[in-house]
This record gives structure tokens, sequence and C-alpha cells, in this order.
């Protein structure tokens, strides 16, 4: 029940979104489209990916796109070209997938092929081979391990390929000039920069808690770095960049992101060292289920460092590159202003 | 015990979800930007408040009760913060709240263009 | 009673739906989208008793705090001058609803 | 060690990437990145032999049971792949510091070469793996890198082109996602080994067909072929010479792995060919693209999107071969991607010598490189008589096996048409040749020099195999025939 | 069989919306936008069929039996992470473009780059 009505939801927004032409309430309704799948995703028992859908698709990736659309400008043109050749796609394709509902196990059948192959293992085995309680950390950090080092390489490719694109080289006087934009900024906002200032330790400790907590609930290395992401994001906005980069400079990011990266591929040649396969965490340890606790909670290091400096290498370079564009405009006013 | 545990959190429930729906109402029917933030302001706190202290009194376990303070808390606190942040910032970028004259004036466009 | 309070809170949605989608200016759709925010914790919060495993309260925190994180974000970058609000811009986006 | 060959194929280049960005000295980095892949490329090897004599290997990644865990699994298809992909990583990334010199600024080598470690961990990962959730997200390494490494152009084309890409690559790649998924409900299991035995099974359920349609298309999206070809030639046009280099010569084969392996081994050969019309379907597709992408190069002004057009119609003969569905059509294809991958290698690298010297590809700035650049203008009339398919040339070999393999079947028409489209490929050959040997340059007072060693020693590499192979024939028929006959083998 | 496919089908008007947004639409960032309502409705789709009748979520508890299949779940993390960072790289791309082309209409960029062909073209006639 609840499912149908998130789902109908779901499908108001979107038909929402395509007929919106303001790109800025385009991306608040994307918002409430993360939050209403987040939602749904807990009806459908997948807490993790909730937890997830819910700091990436409603948090981050809205606050990226609105950052992008106050650099790019607000309003979309209308196309002037019939769209029916994408209709025509669009309906094809979509033909092709109902036809292909059609022989689909029904919704929740617990016959289904994929709840009686490789699953019940997962379910049944997991306490004995793994030891820890959440099936989906077991899962993603033991059975599919490889997986997640993928994960973690995609994010970090992603981490290089916005540093390539958007990497400014800073001067001094321009340096000077944010400063002084941000420090007028400060005066503005009081109540939320007493309130962030409270927040802020809350956030981490939150962050701590769900890197660590992963194996009991839903959580895990992706959410807390995310999390804790987004704490350094909050002091960014508030405080000003500069003030954000003179704690977190670019090397360090980059430095922690590639050490992320590094920590989970050592654990897997660790492994290798130890005589078992890549990423077989029984052989880190005598005990097989200490070994594996190990690995995992290495692992998940690894991976909340990557994805945590990533995050915040994608945010600081769109807002150094807006603050940079800004600043280049002022300069050319105030050319123009002088001739 | 247990009957007691009911009725109150129903009664909380039961307040926080009329506070959350007239505060939908309320956020649709309200005239402008500035009168429609007092009813989001009346959900996000009070219904938001009164549903998480009915949960609070369901919840068996420690952990949970403790997890729904947090909750209430960050409503607590957020919400205020962002309605205030908000009003300053439409504010600033020249949302004006309609006035009893202007608002009497649009009443009156609206009602001469319903007649017509 | 939970499932009610549970309806109550999707009235409230759909409603703030309603109005992130009607607009009409740029803060009546961030208020609207904050107020889905609250309403979302709380649904969450409401489904994990009403499915009975009532400890996955993580996640109705960590929307708390995206929320005001976004809410933020908005308010921060809403400082250029595309985002004035200009009597103009209201019509225009009167007519696009 | 020699057990963990297949892991440390894919490592290697991938734990060298986040070693590189700390490294953070252009030289030193450089270095580092030709090791990395080096390594890569002599594991290739040692596996290639290793599968040669004693058949299939499985690896199982953090010790769990292939369908419960991730298995790699290098048969001689793979194995094959490996070695061009790594092969032809190492060779191109010798004349990588030279050229990116010129082409991308000072402060961005460091970002280059671990994206393109990272591109190349991508296509070994996707080669080498045997699940097929893993295929997604090594594809999706590789893209990503790739978007970037186009979007390092000079041009501001670049990065129009780069973003075009990225849609199309990001709709092919959730194709090949929902397709996935659609297996999985039908199966249960993600292993490719797996799935080949649990799908005859839900063959006729109209859920597999559409999951077969949706990988198809998909991995056709990647492939460039033909109707869905429109980002490639801007996207190899405008991307960093080096990098254009890299690509044409190994992520086309990658996505035509792709198809091969989805087709022979996951869904089978009875009902990938027999169930569903794809045979005819891909024959014509394949046939079009060698006719529209070689006409279309004869119009292009810029060399770079010449040859560009000629890799989807290159791509046409693969699928051709592919499409008629016998053990020598299947050899040609195998052939034709170590072949596509020697003679491209070579053809853009020195092409990536003249922006060196010249600075742009234009036709017209081609006039008198003949003289000017010999060596260099040697290689590309080496590679472009291989594209025609002279004899002497790698280029004559998988034509003719691809000849022999259609009028084995009977299919002459096809077999003359295929013979008209590379007399298309002779046109377009020869108006670079034309212009470049046979007409004066504009501007007689500009002296070009000859491209540096740094240029001529891969190139040249390339040109030698192109002909080694091409007249000693046996090393790379054998491994084709060998994998093309286990792909017959394993699905009856 | 309504009741049982009827997830499928929505989830499927929700694919095909996003990637006629994709298609159809000229503007850039809403293409970014369409692509990620594209994949996040893919998301929903497995994520849907990893739901058990009665179960809850996997994460084991005492006196719970029926559990919904942690796999999907599992592919989706990582699909997730996989989605932001394209949607990061298309962003930054976009910044790019617009501070080149200054426009981020698909048309307006496609005239520009055929206008700049053709004065090309031309200064070749030229000389």
């Amino acid at each position: 029940m609840i499912d149908i009505v998130l789902l109908t939801l779901l499908v108001v927004v979107a038909i929402a979104i395509i007929r919106m032409k303001d790109l800025f309430a385009v991306v608040m309704l994307t918002g409430i489209y993360g939050l209403l799948s987040a939602s749904f995703f807990v009806a459908m028992d997948a807490v993790d990916v909730a937890f997830t859908e819910a700091a990436v698709g409603a948090g981050i990736s809205t606050l990226l796109m609105l950052v992008v659309i106050t650099m790019t400008g607000r309003k979309e043109k209308p196309t002037r070209h019939k769209p029916f050749s994408a209709l025509f796609v669009v309906i094809i394709t979509g033909g092709l997938l109902i036809y292909g509902t059609l022989d689909m196990p029904y919704f929740g059948s617990a016959d289904a092929p994929i709840h009686n192959h490789t699953s019940p293992r997962y379910i049944n085995d997991s306490m004995e081979e793994i030891g820890i309680p959440n099936i989906v950390t077991s899962v993603l950090a033991s059975y599919r391990a490889f997986d997640t080092f993928g994960e973690v390489v995609v994010i970090f490719t992603a981490g290089i390929g916005v540093l390539t694109l958007l990497c400014v080289a800073r001067s001094k006087e321009y340096e000077a000039e944010v400063e002084s934009i941000n420090d007028s900024m400060h005066q503005q906002h009081l109540v939320i920069r007493i309130v962030a200032k409270m927040l802020i330790p809350f956030i981490f400790l939150f962050a701590l808690y769900v890197q660590f907590h992963g194996d009991f609930g839903p959580g895990g290395g992706f959410q807390a770095g995310v999390i804790f992401a987004s704490a350094i994001i909050l002091y960014a906005m508030l405080f000003g960049l500069s003030t954000a980069h003179k704690i977190i400079n670019q090397t360090l990011i980059q430095l922690i992101a590639a050490l992320g990266v590094l920590l989970y591929g050592s654990v897997g040649i660790v492994s290798l060292m130890n005589g078992g396969n890549f990423l077989d965490y029984n052989v880190l340890s005598s005990n097989p289920i200490t070994g594996q606790h190990l690995g995992i909670l290495l692992i998940e290091w690894g991976v909340g460092c990557t994805v945590a400096s990533v995050i915040v290498v994608i945010f600081f370079n769109l807002a150094a590159r807006r603050a940079f564009q800004q600043h280049k405009k002022q300069a050319q006013d105030k050319e123009s202003s002088a001739c | 015990m247990d009957i007691v545990i009911t009725i109150c959190s129903g009664f909380f429930l039961l307040v926080g979800s009329f506070l959350c729906i007239s505060g939908g109402i309320g956020l649709l029917r309200f005239p402008d930007f500035y009168t429609r933030m007092h009813a989001v302001g009346v959900t996000d706190t009070l219904g938001a408040g009164m549903i998480l202290v009915g949960l609070m009194i369901l919840s068996t376990d420690f952990l949970v009760f403790a997890k729904l303070v947090m909750v209430l808390l960050f409503t607590l606190l957020i919400g205020p913060t962002t309605s205030h942040v908000l009003a300053k910032a439409a504010f600033h970028n020249g949302v004006i709240p309609k006035d009893s004259n202007n608002l009497r004036q649009t009443e009156e466009k609206e009602n001469t263009s319903s007649i017509l | 009673m939970l499932i009610a309070a549970t309806l109550a809170i999707f009235v409230a949605m759909i409603l703030a739906i309603i109005r992130g989608i009607v607009g009409p200016t740029l803060y009546d759709r961030i208020l609207a989208v904050n107020m889905f925010g609250t309403k979302t914790v709380l649904l969450i919060s409401l489904l994990g008793f009403v499915m009975g495993r009532p400890e996955f309260l993580d996640i109705a925190i960590v929307y708390a705090l995206i929320n005001f994180i976004s809410v933020i974000g908005v308010l921060r970058y809403s400082d250029t001058n595309q985002f004035k609000h200009t009597p103009q811009d209201n019509e225009s986006t009167k007519k696009e609803s | 060690m020699i057990v963990h060959l297949p892991i440390l194929q894919v490592i290697i280049p991938l734990m060298a990437a986040p070693i590189c960005l700390m490294l953070n000295r252009a030289k030193l980095v450089w270095l580092f990145a030709l090791l990395a892949s080096g390594l890569a490329f002599s594991i290739s090897i040692l596996l290639l032999q290793q599968v040669m004599t004693s058949g299939v290997i499985s690896y199982e990644l953090g010790g769990w049971q292939a369908p419960w865990g991730i298995e790699y699994r290098i048969d001689k298809l793979n194995a094959f792949l490996l070695l061009i992909i790594s092969g032809i990583s190492t060779v191109v990334l010798v004349a990588a510091q030279t050229s990116i010199e010129k082409e991308i600024p000072k402060d961005k080598h460091t970002y280059f070469y671990v994206l393109y470690l990272l591109s190349l961990t991508g296509m070994l990962g996707i080669v080498a793996t045997g699940d097929a959730f893993n295929i997604f997200v090594f594809l999706e390494i590789s893209s990503l890198s790739a978007y970037a490494l186009i979007a390092m152009g000079q041009k501001r084309q670049a990065l129009w082109a780069s973003y075009q890409y990225l849609i199309m690559g990001t709709i092919g790649a959730t194709f090949i996602l929902i397709g996935i998924g659609l297996m999985y409900q039908m199966t249960g299991t993600l292993n490719m080994q797996d799935l080949s035995q649990r799908l005859p099974e839900v063959a006729q359920t109209r859920t597999v067909f559409v999951s077969f349609a949706f990988v198809i298309v998909g991995v056709c999206l990647k492939l460039a072929m033909f109707p869905l070809h429109l980002w490639l030639p801007n996207a190899y046009a405008y991307a960093p010479s080096i990098v254009t280099a890299f690509f044409a010569a190994t992520a086309t084969k990658v996505a035509v792995y792709l198809l091969i392996r989805f087709t022979f081994s996951v869904f089978g050969l009875s009902f990938s060919f027999t169930t569903i019309p794809l045979q005819t379907l891909f024959m014509a597709l394949g046939l079009l693209g060698i006719f529209v992408a070689s006409t279309t190069a004869i119009y292009q002004s810029n060399v770079k999107h010449l040859f560009a057009y000629s890799s989807i119609a290159q791509i046409g003969y693969m699928i051709v071969g592919f499409s008629v569905s016998t053990v020598a059509g299947l050899t040609a294809t195998l052939l034709h991607m170590f072949n596509h991958a020697l003679m491209k290698g070579a053809i853009f690298l020195a092409l990536a010598a003249v922006i060196y010297r010249v600075g742009n590809v234009e036709l017209k700035n081609f006039r008198g490189l003949g003289r000017q650049m010999p060596l260099t203008m040697a290689a590309i009339v080496i590679g472009g008589l291989s594209l025609i398919g002279v004899p002497l040339t790698v280029g004559f070999v998988s034509k003719w096996y691809l000849l022999t393999a259609l009028v084995e079947q009977g299919w002459w028409p096809i077999a003359v048409l295929i013979l008209l489209g590379s007399m298309l490929a002779v046109v377009y050959v020869w108006r670079v040749i034309e212009v470049a040997y046979f007409k004066e340059p504009l501007d007689p007072s500009i002296k070009v020099k000859e491209a540096p060693m740094s240029f001529l020693i891969p190139i040249w590499t390339l040109v030698i195999a192109n002909i080694y192979f091409g007249i000693d024939t046996r090393l790379s028929v054998q491994v084709a025939e060998a994998a093309a006959q286990s792909l017959f083998g394993v699905s009856p | 069989m309504l009741i049982g496919l009827f997830n499928d089908w929505i989830v499927v008007i929700l694919m095909m919306i996003g990637l006629y947004i994709v298609i159809a639409h000229g503007n850039l960032i809403k293409k970014l936008i369409g692509l990620t309502i594209f994949q996040t409705s893919v998301f929903i789709f497995y994520i849907s069929m990893a739901k058990v009748d009665g179960g809850t979520a996997p994460i084991l508890a005492d006196g719970i039996t029926q559990y919904s299949n942690p796999l999907p779940h599992v592919l989706i993390l990582t699909a997730i992470v996989v989605g932001i960072a394209t949607t990061a790289l298309g962003l930054s791309l976009v910044v790019r473009i617009k501070e080149t082309y200054n426009s981020i209409e698909e048309e307006e960029i496609q005239q520009q780059d055929n206008e700049e062909q053709l004065s090309m073209n031309k200064a070749e006639e030229n000389a």
C-alpha cells in the first residue's frame, strides 16, 4: 500500500520535472524525488540504500546542481524541434520493458528465483562466516568486496576528473578579494552560524557512529563519508571557502582520497601475502571471524576516507570555480568602467 | 499500563497528525510566502514534536528512545533556524509581504476575475 | 493510530508537493522542500514502528541533517542576481505552472 | 604468486593510480605509469601462455565460491584481449610524455596519468571478470576516466564531445544495468558461468528476451555500432592525441568483447542466434556501417575525423564476422580486433606526432609532410594499406579470414560487398597519401622536422608488429582460432 | 497480475520519463537531471525485486525468520555511488561548457560549432 502511494507520488513529481522550465524549481523537485525514493527504499526494507540515497540523492547531488545553476543560469530555453523521435524511442523502450515484465515473478513472491539461489546462503550463513548482523554490510564488504573496491575507484576517478576539469590556479590578489567577500557574508548569517557551530561537532560524531555502527545497523563507510563531507561543506558554506581551505587544503584532500584507495587495496595485498586470495580476510588473523572483522573495519575506513575527501573535492572545486568566475567578472566590470 | 501507553501515544500522534495536515493545508491555502511560512513553522516544530513524543512513548528500546530524542532535538533546532533564514533571504531578495492593503486588492481582483 | 498518523503525513506530503510544483516564488518552493524533508523524517520514524523494526532511526537523523544542509546551501547560493525576485519573474513562473 | 596473476593483472595499474597521484612529479609519474603498464603487459603474456597450455583459470576473489563471491575467469578470449589492451597501453604510454607536453597544461600532467591508468584498469577489469555486475562497475571506471581524458583536449569542442559521450555512455551503461537486473531476476545469480547454466531453463520467457535486448543495445552504444555511433567521431577527434591512440586501439575492442561474451557465453549460441534474428540484423547493420562510415570518412577535412570514421567502418567488419556465427567468422573478428589495434594504434600515434610538430591535423596542413616527416608518414601509409587490406600487412590476414568465412557459408554477395567496402578505404587513405606526398607545402619557408624518437620508437614498434603479423600469421591466428573454438565448444 | 506487476509498470514509466528528458530536452543540466531520474528508477526496480512479502530489513535480529534479499541492496549501493560520480563529472563538464560556449543549450552549442566549421572552410577556400 505504502509503496504504491510513494510510487504514484514519484510519477507526479517526475512529470512535473518534465514540464518545468525553471531549473531552480526542477532541482528542488529533484530533491523531493530523492527523498521520495529514499522513503520508498525504507518501505522496501532497504535501509542501507535509503540511508545512502537520502544523503546523496536528496542532499549532495541537489547541492551540486544548485551551485552549478548559479553559474549557468536558471531558465531553460524551449526547444524548437518537435520531440517526436524522442517519444518514439521512449515508447519503444518502454513497451519492450513492459513486455518483459509480463513473465516476471510477481512483486514480493518468496518463490522467485532470486530468493532461492544465492541469497539463502547470505542470510543463513553470514553470521557464522563473517560474524556481523548486518547482512548487507557482510555481502558488501566481504562476499562482494571487489565490487565495493570498484565503487571506491569509481568515486576516486570522478574526483580526479572534476579536478582536471575545474582546478584553478590561485593568485594571491584574488584570494584576498574572496576573503573580503566572505567576511561581508559573515555578518549576515549570525543565527545559522551559531546553530551550525553547535551542529557541526554532532555531525562529526554522528559520522563516526555511522562508520563504526555499520556492522550492526544501516550505515558504513560510504554513508559516513558522505555525512562527514557534508559537515565540512556546511562549514565551508557558512564560514567561507578560504577559511575552510586553511584547515583542509587541496593537496591534503587529494592525499587522503588516494590513501583511502590504497588502504583498501593493501588489505587485499596483505591477504595475498598471507597466502589467501585477494581480499580474503580469513587469513588476516589466526581466527577467521576476527580476520573478517578486521578486514571489514579497515576497508570501511578506506571507503570512508575516499568518499569524504572526494565529495569535499568536488564541492570545493565547483564552489571555487564559481568564486573565480565572479572574481573575473568583477575585474572585467572594473576595467570597462575605467574605460 | 499498556492501555495508558497506547492512549497517551495515541493522543500525541493524533494531535501531531492534525497539526501536520492543518499545516499542509495552510501551506497550500495561505495567500503569500510569509503567511505560508507560519503554517510550515507550526507543522515543523509542534506537529513533528507531537508525533515524535508519541513514538517515544511507544518505544521499548533505550537506543530507539535516544535516537528519537536526537531527531526531536534536531528538528527543534533546525526548523526555526531555517524559517528565520528563509524569511530573511526572501526579504533581502525582494519578496514583498502582502499587507492588508494589497491583500485586499488581490482578493478583489481574484473575486472579479472569478465573477467574470 | 500509527497507520492514521502515516496517512496524515502522506496527505501533508502531497500538499507540500503541490506547493512545490505551483511555486510561485522560489522561496515557496524552498519552503515546500523543507517541509517535505521534515515530513519524510516523520514518515521514516513512523514506518519503522509500523513495520515493527524501529531501530533504523539513524536514517531519520540523516534526513534531518541533510535537509538543513540543503536549505543552507540554497540560501548561500541564492545571493546572485538571477535569484532576485521580480514581479515579472513571478508572472512567468505562474504561467508555466 | 603465479596463482594470483589474474588479479594482479588488474590490481597493479589500479594501485599505481593513487600512488601516481601522491608522487606528483610529471616525469616520475610517467615512468611509474609506464612501469605499471609494462608489468600488466608481462602478466598478460604469462596469463596467455598459461591459458593456452592448461585451459581456463578461475580465481575466487575474497576466497568465496563463485556464485556467492566474485570470480575472475580467464579463458583464451580474455587472455587474448588482456594482451591487446595492456600491450597497446604500454606502447602508447611511451610516447605520452612528449605528446602531452604540447597538448595539456603542465599542472594537469599527473592527473592525466592517473586517469590513463584508471582507464586501463577499467578495461582490464571488464575483460578479466566473470561476474556480470562487476562488469558494470569496471565499465563505469573506464568510462568516467574516458570522459575526463577526452575533456582534456585543447579545443572547446572536446568538452562538448565529452559531454555527449557522457550522456550516451551513461544511457548505455544503465541499459546494461537493466539487462543484468532482468537476468538476475530470472535466475538469481550474477556469475556469468552460472548464468549460462541457469538461463536455458528460462530462455523462453519474455523477460529473458528483453534482458538480452537491453544488454545488446547497451553494449552497442558503447561499441559505437552503426546507428548508435554518433558520439564517437567527435570524441576521438577532439581528445588529446595520446588518448585517441589509446582508445581507438582498445576501447571498442572491449565493447566487442562484451558483445561476444554475452551472446556466446552467457546467453548461449542457440538462444542468441536461433531464437532471435540477431544474425541478419547484425549483418545488415555491420554492412551499412561499413559503407556509411567509409563514405563519410572520404569527405572529412580533418585527418583525425577521417580515421575516426574509419574506425566505425572497421567495427562494421568485426560485426559482420561476428554475425556469421561460425568458428571461422569469429576467428576473423578476433583477428581483426588484434590487427585493428595494431594499425589504428600506429596511425593515431603518427597523427599525435604530426600534431606535436605541426600543431593540427587538418588535411591541408599535410602538404609536403611526406618529405618533411618521412618516417611518420610512412607509418601512416603502412597503417592505411593495412586498413585497405593489402597483402603483407595484418589487414590482409583478417580480411582474408573474413572472406573465407563468408564464402564457406556460401554468402557470395556479402563477400563482394566487403571487397567494395575496402575500395572505399582505398579512397580515403589515398586522399591522405596524395596530399602528403604529391602536394607542395603551402608555405615552403616553414621547415617541419621529423618527429622525435619518443614517438618514432612506439610508432615503428607497432608498424613492425603490423608487418610481422602480416607475414608470420601463426601466432595470432592460432590464439584467435583457439579462442573462437573454445567459445563454440562450451556453448553447444 | 495487476497487483503483482503494478510496481514494475510504474517503475518502467519512471524510467521512460527519465529517458525522455535526456533525449528530448536541450538544456544540459536538464539532461543530467533526466539521467539521474533514469538511474534512480533503475535503483527502484532493483530494490523492489528484493522485497519478500512479510520480510524485514536484512539485519539479523532474534525472532525474525524472513528477510528481504540483501544482494540487490548491495548492488544498488554501488550503483548509487556510480550515479553521483557521473553526475558530478557531468556537472563540471557543464560548467566548463558554459565558460567556453557561454550557453548550456544543445542547439546553440551545435550552432556555434557549425558556424566555426563553416568559417574555417571558407578561410580554406579563400586560401
